[in-house]
């Protein structure tokens, strides 16, 4: 199979699927002339993610790896969050094709576009290298 | 299990598997051989060669069997070249959305110094004769043209180029790998020098195809060695998949106008099912239109997570061709009808066969909207076009 | 019926065909489709690429599927020229006595600038390791030497020449067509840097074959197109071609050491009977030789009139190599092996696979010399050597 079948399952039942209506951080990477956009919300309470919900269009491991990425952060500390990489997304997927190794790095940047938000808008201080990798230079 | 997928390939149909049969068991003789077993090797090699003929109404020795269709397009495309440079001539015309066989070959051409036009197909996937007609200069040694495309499953008018091309004393090669087997074909009467077909695309066997080659036109071998095929073509033939092609080559044009007619009464209900869908629309013409072509692009999806919750409903179905699957770039195809990229990523071609039933139509009818609707509603793209926060591109 | 031509083209094993007519039945997916059907497909080709790559002794990605021995000792040629040529580099070394696959396409590089030296094969139909340390110059960017021959059987010193062209930093391609699933191979042990194989010399099917290239080493492709073979080989995979050779290959493997000692004890038996008969004699070494291969030639008689014979007579044999049988000069390799014209053209090559008995043997023992009495009764030549009005070239 082109996909593993915890890709298949990601993609077949996606976790988290959907919109938060006032989430307290809002993250959209990819672009549609690309073929992915990933849109991530996050709640947060307590410096933990709370909520979090996601929206995608894109591919069979564009949707896996935005599900598995939501499940990673759910419950964690920002701290944690901030640690989330896309190896990780996609080994937790038991590893992707290496032509869709890049939906695994748009997960990780959707996360955290979507959490640089959340401190833009609560006026948090971060260090802005931190979130440097956000571009789609890279993806291809 | 629904096949839709027939212009990927298909199904090797039984008789031909039964006329393969015996050149894989005991018929096993190699047609370079002097002794019996392989003269009849080499007679079941003249027999197909006249049956393929006999489709493309042509003679015998005006057929050179090849690996596949891509070897078939390698091969007439840089004889022509080849034969034109030494004439001192280096323009070739062709058009924007060929099959990448082609359009591979002629960027190589391209890096060894010839000039290349590719023609605009326009919206409707469609180029005209006079466009063909106002690219050839004196320099121009071919003009290579599909036949009909294998996304869109438009259909060109090959006749009219095929004419004007002998007008002009251009070399004239299409790749009709998508229409032999499926329409009428006749080289003769359509002044075709050179064209290619695929035995797997019309129920015959992968990995073996021809080239027709109009007499007194020189072919150069890509692939040299032995003496097989004239010289042409050097390799041990491929007896049993040669025979293979020709058997469902021959059942093909013997039942064209019968699957005709029943493949495009399907394709037309599936088609308009389809239209109903909103933000969705048929790529290409509908009238100059493959028999078994249905394909749409549909706003704010993306194509490879419709196929695989397609296949999870039983639906083998495709986005774009099948030998660029590996490959994020959406289709050249739809780009060059003009689809914006992010439309294009959105697309689904459905090709059916003389196999396929009007309940598969059916079931294809339920399960294709179910399938958008859920993938829309994840899809952060849809939701701004439904907000109004960007407009549709398909109405 | 006696088949004793098994290097012009072999039978396929029961595994083989049942290896393949799943991929030629229900199995017909496309393997570049991503539904279920394709990626089965997919997977075999997958299975295939890594039984290949066990019997060789290699990584799976260091195999490319082709449709046959000579379009990948074509494309291991060129792409090796092309390397070359981008470095400064072009002398290719190569031996006198190499298929047409091989030769015709130095010949193409020739035409193109290359320089080419064809090494001696001796008497023995041998080339030594020295004479390619010899050979080399800065120059030199392939030497591409055959791992057997196919119409004398002599077997090269593969593994000597490999660590001599390693050494001087040379690529290294083998066509081993007649070498595989007859000889041990071992890609990494005998520093190959690229090797050709054929399915159908090993009980595999026809029209298709495999190219090993040694990571690291770029690799052209002859046929442009899809993403096929890693974007090296484009055109619709040849899946059940595939799957049958892999099936015959490790098959052939798995039995290496029995089917030597049976195959071996018969060719012994047939060169000793054989060599009874007057003014004949054995072409090429007695002990570097194909498990399978006896190859004579007699003197006074021509090769096709005693095919001919031997055919009505139920023996498949042949007379030099199968794809030249079109030609009418004498075969390269008997004379670059020193054999006169007169006599080259009296050969006869017997190839035995371990589905020979003894007894067939026997037969074939007492049906050559018949033959061979029955021509030399109504051959000039012989007349006139019997007469002493010239003098036998063999003793
Ligand atoms: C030594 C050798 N090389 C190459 C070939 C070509 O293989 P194929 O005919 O499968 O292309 C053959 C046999 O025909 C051969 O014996
Ligand atoms: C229009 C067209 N040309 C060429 C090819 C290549 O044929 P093959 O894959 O048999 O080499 C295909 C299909 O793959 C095709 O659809
Ligand atoms: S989304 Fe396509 S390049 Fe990043
Ligand atoms: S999102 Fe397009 S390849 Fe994964």
């Amino acid at each position: 199979m082109l996909y593993s079948e915890k890709v298949m399952d990601h993609f077949r039942h996606p976790r988290n699927v959907g919109i938060l209506e006032h989430p307290d951080g809002v993250g959209e990477v990819g672009n549609a002339k690309c073929g992915d956009i990933m849109k991530i919300y996050l709640k947060i309470d307590q410096d933990t993610v709370s909520d979090v919900k996601f929206e995608t269009f894109g591919c069979g491991s564009a949707i896996a790896s935005s599900s598995m990425a939501t499940e990673m952060i759910k419950g964690k500390s920002l701290d944690e969050v901030m640690d989330l990489t896309n190896k990780a997304v996609a080994e937790a997927l038991d590893g992707l094709p290496a032509h869709k190794l890049h939906c695994s790095v748009l997960a990780e940047e959707a996360v955290k576009a979507a959490l640089k938000d959340y401190y833009d808008r609560h006026n948090i201080a971060y260090d802005p290298k931190q979130f440097s990798s956000i571009d789609c230079e890279g993806c291809h | 299990m629904i096949y839709a997928d027939n212009a990927a390939t298909t199904k090797l149909s039984g008789t031909a598997l039964n006329a393969m049969l015996p050149y894989l068991r005991e018929a096993y003789g190699n047609p370079s051989s002097l002794y019996s077993l392989g003269q009849q090797a080499a007679e079941a090699l003249a027999e197909a060669r006249q049956t393929v003929a006999d489709c493309l109404h042509c003679r015998p020795e005006e057929i050179y069997f090849t690996s596949g269709g891509s070897e078939a397009d390698n091969q007439a495309i840089l004889s022509a070249a080849r034969r034109g440079k030494a004439r001192g001539k280096t323009h070739i015309i062709s058009t924007s959305f060929e099959h990448h066989a082609v359009l591979h070959t002629l960027q190589k051409l391209e890096k060894e110094g010839f000039t290349v036009t590719l023609l605009d197909v326009h919206e409707t996937g469609r180029v005209t004769p006079q466009q063909v007609a106002e690219a050839i200069t004196d320099d121009t040694c071919l003009v290579t043209i599909m036949y009909a495309n294998n996304e869109i499953g438009t259909i060109q008018p090959i006749a009219d180029i095929g004419r004007l091309c002998r007008e002009r004393n251009v070399l004239f090669h299409t790749d009709a790998v998508q229409a032999a087997g499926h329409l009428e074909i006749d080289v003769g009467r359509e002044n075709i020098d050179m064209l290619s077909l695929s035995g797997h695309k019309f129920h015959g066997p992968k990995g073996v195809g021809a080239l027709y080659v109009r007499k007194g036109i020189p072919l150069t071998p890509l692939i040299e060695g032995g003496a097989q095929e004239r010289r042409k073509r050097a390799g041990t033939e491929n007896v049993a998949g040669i025979v293979g092609m020709a058997a469902a080559l021959k059942e093909a044009c013997d039942h064209l106008p019968e699957h005709t007619a029943k493949v495009s009464a399907l394709r037309d209900k599936l088609i308009a099912g389809l239209d109903a869908i909103p933000h969705g629309a048929l790529n290409g013409d509908r009238n100059h239109r493959l028999p078994g072509n249905v394909s749409f692009c549909f706003e704010g999806i993306e194509g490879e997570s419709m196929l695989l919750l397609l296949d999870d409903r039983g639906i083998c179905a495709s986005s774009g061709s099948a030998c660029t699957s590996g490959s994020l770039d959406p289709s050249h195809v739809l780009l060059a009808i003009g689809r914006p990229h992010e439309v294009a990523h959105g697309s689904l071609r459905l090709s059916l066969c003389e196999e396929n039933t009007e309940q598969e139509v059916d079931v294809m009818l339920r399960e294709i909207p179910q399938v958008i609707d859920y993938l829309r509603n994840m899809s952060p793209v849809w939701r701004k076009l439904q907000k109004g926060e960007c407009s549709y591109v398909i109405q």
